[in-house]
């Protein structure tokens, strides 16, 4: 079998070969190591890498595994697999407001029809007593807000809609007044 | 002693309050909002009331219906652990025309340390050393900007109700004052429901250096020795330890002495912790009292062998203290790392959600103070911490090997957590060497990132399991929580 | 200190060994049999190495294979353990030979203090009393029977290179001593490979108090306290706590004091226990030293602060002991139940088998060493602990009911344990009088059954699950071990 | 859903009703109880029955399940469905020399051929560094042994096999001379 797996942006190739019984023969770009395992549970395994003993427990996600090995989480992406599965979201500079994290609504500080500027906080969120400003990702203006305050919402969720202005607009003055409650400290 | 106490908190120190009660063979109540009906203190309390809602307003800090729940119990006194009502006079003041025994000192005590500026006058008043500051709060600029001249810049913003960091700004130049001061009090505002502000000089190598203090009703008040805190993010505490590499004995007796002075001034009752800056020069200065049991105690019980919520309880029932000072001796070293749902690799963003996979580390001299489970969902509602893991060992030197594998072999899946960080800090050369400040973190982690030195071993072990896949029970997979967006911003803290 | 060890044992002591040594930055290698793959000591080790089928022979007491494995792996040094090698001269003695640090006594005392002959008679000599009886080993019948009358009825017959309860006879007339000394003799030759017998006085209500001890290479000895560990059932220690209650300060002394002189009159070296019986007018007697770290060491840690085995690698390495006897103080108290994996409604028969799941229990002051976990096959070819439950409080008083606590909350699920028995034990008035003599299990536990009192909330767990069946993975359902059959007895133990 | 569960010989008839999500009514023996569960994970099942909480811990085995309640280990058998299933062994007096528990067979103290008294020991096992002595569960003849020294065996395994006398026989001499070996301490 051969495997494209990629950890922090370093995608390594990996040939496998299986040999007996919990054991496989590993060539990762270019090296060859053995390796035992055992499954102990459901999602801990005991390698040993050519005489060197490991513990990784792993959980499968969305985006591929997460192996935690000596208190470190690897998030492990199958390149192959996951490069059909996505379509083009990842890292990059997102596009719309939705929560990093599931989050309660603290406050919507835009209407409808407010013209908003890139970098413009639109929605406050809470999550386990922290706040966080969710901001505008292009100049535009606010075409549907679709939550209210108190709302549980979730990542992925878009919270409020907002229109592109046609090109990068550069004027734009901050009408609203609730723009004074938030805060950036970062 | 009481035969029912009623648990007016949550999760890890929740439990914490039960296990002594259980101990003591006092009957137990835990309350629980909505989201918590699988919390830990619920599963293990004796009884358990629902509250509501899951927003803290109609559960965890509703006076009305946790004195409903302890009134239907028939309990006869309510323990507030930290944080949610624990420091409210108000609920304090509420017990007692109820004839419940609010277990934390009186009203009158918490409402004069919780306002900073009378604390402050109170010590000042009884001797103990206070920072450099004003001694009434203000909202004019002008006064401000002179008061500021006198101190000496650079100063700290404070919030008068402040606490845990919130409406805190640290000011390096007369022309950043203005607005510092004005966000600084609408923060306050937000977070206490009081604006008033108040500046005093700020430090900026300074360490944080906290004495335990126990105090009963007969007038008796012992320290029991200090707590390092000064390792922190966001003005919150990560690690804690005691006794703090900082201290001599001669300097470790005078801040007792002085926190026990806070203690009588203040006619304190019950246990509390009297926080100390201590600047370059080994000079220190009072901060404040926090009424109440702290997130960090273990650290003390773990070199003292005292149960702390164990005397909380007898000074509550009126019993006098049978602990002297000479009694109080300490015993190793002692490490505390907070272990919070959040990203330290993302500003320690909070990261709820399901714990698929849990596993305590155990051994020789570590404890584990948690709140969480396999299988639960740690709910977005609160504060993040799942639990505090605590190691004991006969010196620093032990603690922290002790601490870092304790760490290691601390497995939780589905949820992000500080523990790679907390590693790193643990063996890095500062802090081996005990050189720890308030501004630690900034100055040394503040573009922190996971080592990823094991990733060959993480792409094999990603192999095997994918080979043996069908062994786990097909769970749902969990949603997207991971990526990082440099349009969210972070705010303050909410109560 | 040495950069790599190997530990010759297996389960929780070979893991409370790897605790340390990975604190100490101390590589470790763990060696297992065919069956023990899965064993928590080769998945948290640094390397293991197979030695072979599971009968002990060819395993953990194969002294050629385990020397290889220390080879091949470039150890320095070998912890046994206790069980298996850990009191074997001769491996010991090919340890020195082959230029590898074995972690206990050297092979000379090993060997004078395991023939108990050999011992008294040291004992003798270094003024430590002992038990009247034979000062030599005897196989005429009419010597024996002479000397039973001697010593005076009831008599115990003892194995000369006894051990762990084996090969021991209590005679109550003249009429069984021959008869007894046969089947002690036998019993004798197939555990320790010697048949050779002698004879002592037994006392009925005897107690059962042992001393740690720390001797370094040097000449420096100290004894680290007490255990009491007079709660037997055949012959075998399950509940261990110091300090005994049957001890005041001046009879501790004393007895301390005749420990360090068994340590010096044998030239000991690294860490043993001696043990003493203490009959009922508080007169104590030698009874034999084991040259080994203890079951039960735990409890001394927990009210010393002291990590034993981190003072065996110390001493192992040569350096001198740190410790003096004025460092050596007691904080509160701690007790111990060992958790087997056996049935004590059943004549404590072994109870193997796969652990369904497991729940450690947690909290202040509790610390399970644990050779086992959720999903473990307990083999068949061991000794069947599962781990040592310890709890540590400020007094008795306190730590029974955290004992009791922590047993309620210790959840294994697939084996039988003694955890019901323990709660009853520790829950009776005279073990919480502390009046517990050798024979406290025959005395008021003989008959021992469950007391049932939640059978009605069993039978609505029952209906709840089966509603709810669906949600658990299907697992094959485990072999029928519950039948109790008159037709089995017990037989003796085998090494 | 009317259940027949027995608890060491004590057999208790319970009517249950569902309420609503995660409540019952419980009917035992003419007292009504409300019981509330929380399901917190595979084995482990939360209840408060009339306001008293219970953490009960539940697995399934041959006989019924195994309920652990406060360190204490019920077993709970369904006496409806278990009668069908068993066909007559329980607790009654062995009739069969077969193991308690996974054992290794040490010796076999008997040849084919051997007359055995009831309650002589005919095969030694050890498990966990106990030894066990299995006895003839009645007077008659070895007619086959199954088993060798150092061979794992499990509960339900037939050891060796016994042809019984016709009349329990009163005579019968100890002919084997291994028979000193055993003890029986109890």
């Amino acid at each position: 079998m051969e495997y494209k797996l990629k950890i922090n942006d370093e995608i390594k190739t990996i040939e496998t070969t299986a040999e007996g019984d919990d054991t496989i023969k590993v060539s990762m770009e270019g090296e060859d190591v053995d390796v035992a395992y055992t499954l102990v549970s459901d999602h801990r395994i005991h390698l040993n890498i050519d005489g060197v003993n490991v513990n990784a427990f792993v959980m499968d996600g969305p985006d591929g595994k997460t192996v935690l090995i000596n208190g470190v989480a690897y998030l492990v992406e199958d390149v192959q697999t996951t490069r059909a599965k996505k379509k083009g979201s990842g890292s990059q500079t997102p596009t719309e407001v939705t929560p990093i994290t599931p989050s309660v609504v603290i406050s919507v500080p835009v209407d409808v029809g407010d013209r908003v500027k890139k970098g413009q906080g639109v929605v406050v969120l809470s999550a386990m007593k922290m706040e966080t400003t969710l901001a505008a990702p292009f100049d535009g203006t606010v075409a549907r807000v679709n939550v209210a305050e108190g709302e549980s919402v979730s990542p992925g969720q878009i919270l409020v809609d907002i229109e592109a202005d046609e090109a990068e607009s550069s004027a734009g003055e901050d009408k609203n007044s609730k723009h004074e409650y938030l805060n950036n400290i970062k | 002693m009481f035969k029912k106490v009623l648990i007016a908190n949550r999760g890890e120190i929740a439990r914490r309050v039960l296990f002594t009660c259980r101990e003591m063979e006092i009957a137990t109540v835990a309350v629980y909002s909505d989201v918590d009906r699988r919390a830990v203190h619920v599963l293990e309390a004796d009884q358990a009331v629902c509250l509501g809602a899951a927003d803290p307003v109609e559960s965890y800090l509703n006076i009305d219906k946790i004195i409903a729940a302890a009134r239907e119990t028939h309990a006869e006194a309510i323990h507030p652990g930290y944080g949610f009502l624990s420091e409210n006079a108000g609920f304090a003041e509420r017990c007692a025309k109820e004839g419940l025994v609010f277990i934390g000192p009186p009203a009158r005590v918490i409402n004069d340390l919780g306002d900073k500026i009378t604390a402050r006058n109170i010590m000042i008043k009884g001797n103990v050393p206070v920072i450099p500051g004003m001694i009434q709060s203000e909202s004019d600029p002008a006064v401000l900007a002179e008061k500021a001249t006198e101190i000496g810049y650079p100063v700290m913003i404070k919030a008068s109700a402040g606490g845990g960091g919130k409406g805190i700004r640290i000011v390096n130049t007369p022309e950043e004052l203005q607005a510092s001061c004005e966000a600084a009090s609408r923060e306050a505002s937000v977070a206490f429901g009081d604006g008033t502000i108040y500046l005093e000089k700020f430090f900026t190598r300074a360490k944080h250096i906290e004495f335990q203090i126990l105090a009963d009703g007969h007038g008796n008040v012992v320290h029991v020795l200090e707590r390092e805190c000064s390792v922190q993010r966001r003005h919150q505490k990560i690690i804690e330890e005691t006794p703090s590499p900082s201290l001599n004995p001669e300097l470790r007796a005078e801040m007792g002495s002085a926190a026990v002075a806070a203690a009588v001034a203040s006619r304190y009752v019950n246990a509390g912790t009297v926080e100390f800056l201590l600047d370059e020069n080994n000079t220190f200065y009072f901060l404040e009292v926090n009424t109440r049991l702290q997130v960090e105690h273990p650290v003390t019980e773990m070199i003292t062998g005292i149960d702390l919520v164990r005397q909380q309880l007898e000074i509550a029932a009126g019993n006098p203290l049978i602990l002297s000072q000479d009694d109080i001796v300490a015993r190793g070293h002692a490490i505390e790392c907070r272990v919070y749902a959040e990203d330290p690799a993302n500003n320690f963003m909070p990261s709820p959600g399901k714990i698929a996979y849990m596993q305590e580390p155990t051994g020789p001299g570590i404890r584990n103070d948690c709140g969480v489970y396999s299988g639960f969902e740690v709910p977005v509602n609160y504060d993040p911490i799942l639990s505090k893991l605590v190691v004991h060992a006969r010196d620093r030197e032990t603690c922290l090997p002790r601490m870092v594998m304790a760490l290691k072999n601390y497995i939780l899946l589905g949820i992000k957590t500080p523990i790679p960080f907390l590693i790193d800090v643990l063996e890095s050369s500062p802090f081996q060497k005990g050189q720890i400040y308030t501004d630690f973190i900034e100055r040394h982690f503040s573009e922190w990132q996971p080592r990823l030195v094991e990733a060959d071993m993480a792409r094999i072990a990603f192999i095997v399991d994918e080979m043996n896949a069908n062994r786990r029970k097909k769970t749902a997979v969990l949603s997207e929580q991971t990526v990082s967006t440099p349009f969210a911003t972070l705010g303050g803290w909410r109560l």
